[in-house]
């Protein structure tokens, strides 16, 4: 689950980590009244989940209030990534002498959190890593013992960080740390960590990432999730515990396992299809989940014909034939359905589906064929 | 011959009462799989399919039974307590089926598991299928038949594909292995590629792999530089779009590598022929 | 340092476990008025910070406010183990089905955190350690893991704890692990947790120990040490970063180092004396925390002769040699002094105190005897 | 021939810009002990007694001086963090001299560093000397003369007393070995006493102990079942109070043991001899 910059930068700050003065704003109106406590130049951002807000004209200097309310006006009408703009962020504008990179995140590789450090952060940064490595620095958190403060140390020296501030960015990287450990986080990432001309170190810009499996335990960020960010198929499937991506193809498929979706995706489009979706029902699929699956493949106006595709281990076939009769029966699809039912109770699965109007397949490619030819010929 | 599980695998099952523990319980007993004892805190003293005793805790399990493997079944909220609870007892195989466990708990839990010198597959895997000997997991035991290939995947359903695809051409498996597709985990491809090679009874390797992560990339390598058996694979995901971006980092800590790709290529490189679909790839071995 | 139970059990239930309704009052009147909004019967229990309470009288039951009164007023006058009681805890009485005894604690020897239970918890559990370890529990606990839950169901069944109660069980050791790790304990004991006659599981006594090492982190926990409890001369100690424990006998000692101070101890007491106390100057110990040792020393009117042992190493003899003038000058003390100078800038301290009037000594052996000697002469 | 330290000893010091880790290395150098570096961060490229190059880290200081070892000075809030520190540079001989470490902090230390094969003194030490070859550590380096006699010792300055009283009777030793007396900690006494019967050149040893933990029951009983050269031993605090009681906890952990009767009965039913003051202890084994 992906968080805000303002969200980000919130829990930072709980954490003793230096941000900007500032408040989010839903209105202009309200833009210019935190401009006006503020005080000075203010920084309007758009607060939208995707990358790439500043190209896209969602982040603008202002010098007073006025100018505040009208550059949020303009930001909140925005639409960036297909995602329209609903919360700007006001910030006191902060004079900078120097952008640095520092994150933590997972390497899953080494299967320990990492340190990912650079003396030139900013938005360049990725081209700074493919370009020029050795200006990244790297260092790996033992997940038992967590961070210590030598190897934040480490980092300082790193990144040739002036040493009056290596006091305050040891600071930085510990609550950074505890940032990452106690809310589970994939990714803590302060892009940039300015020093401003005062001298003083700051986390202008946050983000933030929490791991979806472990927000059982963590309420209080479940809570922030933005759903306004999120396709409302998507909400939809998470629901339910599937996983659900929009694609642009013809063919709706819904299969078991994150894996055999793909390949059915992939085989899909080996025999001249486009795949619509990735939809993966997981393993132990029951009927109601099935069921919320179809619904799901069938909001989607493209869909010109669906296949389903399972091989059942912990997903029972009959389980699954059982939720798409559910499913046909309260959405009466138009479109033809090939399916394929494999393993664990598959005979049963297929008993149940023999009355419906389904088309069968045995093989995988037999089914992406078949469904690739029902499509066109339902054109 | 095989690798990891065979006749003389005495299985225990952790969340052996649950739902899901249960059925495939009984799948796995049903294939003729040595289950000898279960585990379900607080049922400790009850029986499951009228022979199989259960414990409150792999620690008493393993005391009565001298288990040598266990199966994990239960919840992902409770799965790193369970891997860490039977490599405490000295289980030296965990194999967890178990989905969904988060990131944070499975690097603790592998760094702590590597400390002990303790297998384990998964988590987010099928598990173990040595045909005609011991199914270890949820891979339907129907599909598959023994034979010389090994087989080695990320992903689950994908592989009784292949499994299923194999035992059309009337082609066996020695030892099929789901390493399970979470980003960190036990057991990768290079660790059972190593197993296949110094196995006598295996004599062709299927991997099955997908986008994301770099396994598939050291595996080629290690083909190329350690490996003399023939190789055949599958790379899922040539299709999927991009997945959620872990902000910059994810670019820099994973760089260009990743995709299926470059997987590919780093496979045909080190001599591995490549499947188009993955009911072609056993074909790529006659 | 020693929490009171007070202390203990309120961090108990602000870890989330079950404690008895009830508040700390320092006079009769206020436990009475506890006792009027707690309703029913009351326990009161007077907060020393030594063992034996409850055979000293300083636990009893009351069956209305006007008797939780009259016995608050009772304790409130006591004085157990030499310790006047300066407050007790009024709390709701408990109905008891069974008393548990559960701890965590460091075991030295195993470099590790151990659980302990045992089923027959109360006041004579060491009785039972003793005579019957096999009804104790021992699991220890990964320090760089933490405990983990199984372990503590591991604890349950060793006990043989129903099992309506491993639920609840569990969630009280892992917050006691919480208490514990959280807090730099080196004890977190509940004894007894009982299981009351409403089947719940209650912490009715609590008792912890901090690592007065771990004090630099805990700023809230040390402004809970409780002066009252200690010894003036052991509080202006600690000020100084000196470790004096008063004893019974006639011979002051500073000596630096806790093993040759107890060797010190041991050595006059070989040669017939008696030492006054043991005070460990510690390492690198400069002139003023030498004369702060100098004055407590010489507040004990016990004290009839002072053997200083200093055997340099991080400590300079001419340090502690600069130390005993100030004190000397300042304190200007009317009992001889033995004093006996070896290693680090040895020759340099000794030149000090060549003007001073005080009996120097070659070996410990001499000093000691030297001591011994010049105390009986003082009478 | 020695233990642990000698003329091929290349130290760090970690703190060494501070007062005591300034004042000890002067001491240490004047000794003749190998310096090779000092690390204080924040004053890498300083220089410390015109010879000894100061590093902002253990790791660039062990890349430059290929030190073999290192002590630390930095104050105890620090220490933990020192240590992992030198651990995970790969120095694998750390002597801690800081009082004061927290008993959680060393838990933690202790657990991690057994896991990387690193060998801790201390801390709250005096550290190690090999007389004529290398004081490492805040003995004072005059009050020993080399010999065949092998110290190891729970206290700081009652080791100095039995080291002069030593050299008063012409009594030299091997190496002295301070293991602290903090209740977790490094090395411990068994520890040094099979050091000491496998160094050739240690033909008797003394051990110093006192009140508290069981760690001289534990010498004393592989003095009797592994030692075969002869061991004379002190164990101060006699006269002394009980300790602060640890709760129940502390009597049931600790059970009967740990007073000074307890340790010279298990010392002396090992065939040591144990003296009644310290400066009686060379005269024991002359």
């Amino acid at each position: 689950m992906k968080l805000h910059e303002y969200q980000s930068k919130n829990i930072f700050s709980k954490y003793g980590i230096p941000i900007p003065k500032g408040r989010v704003a839903a209105t202009a109106q309200e833009a210019k009244q935190i401009a006006e406590e503020l005080g000075g130049r203010i920084v309007i951002k758009s607060q939208v989940l995707v990358g790439g807000r500043g190209k896209a004209g969602g982040v603008k200097l202002a010098n007073n209030p006025a100018e505040a309310q009208q550059l949020a006006e303009q930001i909140l009408a925005l639409e960036i990534k297909g995602l329209p703009v609903r919360k700007v962020l006001v910030d006191e504008a902060s004079a900078i002498d120097q952008e640095i990179y520092f994150a933590i995140t997972n390497d899953r590789a080494a299967k320990k959190p990492v340190m990912i450090a650079s003396a030139a952060g900013g938005i360049d940064i990725e081209e700074v890593a493919a370009k020029e490595p050795e200006k990244i620095i790297k260092i790996h958190i033992d997940p038992l013992l967590g961070l210590r403060e030598y190897q934040a140390r480490d980092v300082a020296v790193g990144i040739d960080l002036p040493r009056e501030y290596w006091k305050d960015f040891t600071k930085i990287a510990m609550a950074l740390w505890n940032v990452y450990k106690e809310t589970d986080a994939t990714l803590a990432e302060i892009n940039p960590l300015v020093i401003t001309k005062e001298k003083k170190l700051i986390a202008l810009d946050g983000k933030m990432m929490i791991d979806d499996n472990a927000l059982f335990r963590q309420p209080e960020l479940a809570e922030m999730r933005d759903t306004d960010e999120e396709v409302p198929a998507e909400i939809e499937a998470r629901k339910y515990g599937l996983s659900y991506i929009k694609l642009d193809g013809n063919i709706g498929c819904m299969v078991n396992g994150a894996g055999l979706a793909m390949t059915s995706m992939d085989v899909i489009k080996l025999f001249g299809g486009e795949p619509a979706n990735f939809l993966d029902v997981g393993g132990g699929a029951d009927a109601k989940k099935v069921a919320a699956a179809m619904r799901i493949i069938l909001t989607d106006k493209n869909v010109e014909a669906v296949l389903f595709n399972i091989f059942g281990g912990i997903t029972r076939c009959d389980e699954v034939a059982k939720g798409i009769l559910v499913a046909m029966d309260e959405v009466k699809p138009k479109v033809p359905m090939v399916v394929r039912l494999v393993g664990t109770n598959a005979e049963e699965g297929r008993k149940l589906l023999e009355n419906a109007n389904m088309i069968t397949a045995e093989t995988l490619a037999d089914a992406a064929k078949k469904a690739v030819e029902a499509a066109k010929k339902g054109k | 011959m095989s690798i990891l599980v065979d006749k003389n695998t005495r299985l225990l099952v952790q969340g052996i009462t649950g739902n899901e523990g249960l059925f495939h319980t009984t799948q796995m007993v049903a294939y003729g799989t040595n289950v000898v004892g279960g585990i379900t805190p607080g049922k400790g003293g009850e029986w499951v399919l009228e022979k199989i005793p259960v414990f409150d805790s792999v620690k008493a399990a393993k005391e009565n039974t001298d288990a040598n493997a266990t199966i994990i079944f239960v919840p992902a909220r409770f799965a790193p307590d369970a891997m860490f609870e039977a490599a405490d007892a000295g289980i030296p195989l965990i194999i967890c089926i178990t989905e969904g466990v988060a990131i944070p708990d499975m690097m603790r839990v592998r760094n702590y598991l590597d400390q002990k010198n303790v297998r384990l597959i998964g988590p987010n895997c099928p598990g173990l299928l040595t045909p005609g000997e011991a199914k270890v997991g949820i891979i339907p035991g129907n599909i598959a038949i023994a034979g010389n290939v090994g087989v080695v995947s990320r992903s689950g359903t994908l592989t009784y594909e292949v499994l299923y695809a194999m035992k059309n051409l009337g082609m066996g498996a020695s030892t099929c292995v789901g390493i399970g597709g979470d980003p960190v985990n036990g057991t990768n491809f290079v660790d059972v590629l190593q197993m296949f090679e110094d196995d006598p009874n295996t004599e062709k390797v299927i991997m099955i792999g997908e986008i994301g992560g770099n396994e598939e990339e050291k595996a080629a390598e290690f083909i190329r530089t350690k490996m003399t058996k023939p190789v055949a694979s599958f790379i899922a995901g040539q299709t999927a779009p991009p997945g959620k971006r872990m902000g910059h980092a994810g670019a820099i800590i994973e760089g260009g590598s990743g995709t299926a790709a470059d997987k590919i290529k780093a496979l045909e490189a080190a001599g591995v022929k490549v499947a188009k679909h993955p009911e072609e790839i056993p074909t790529l071995l006659k």
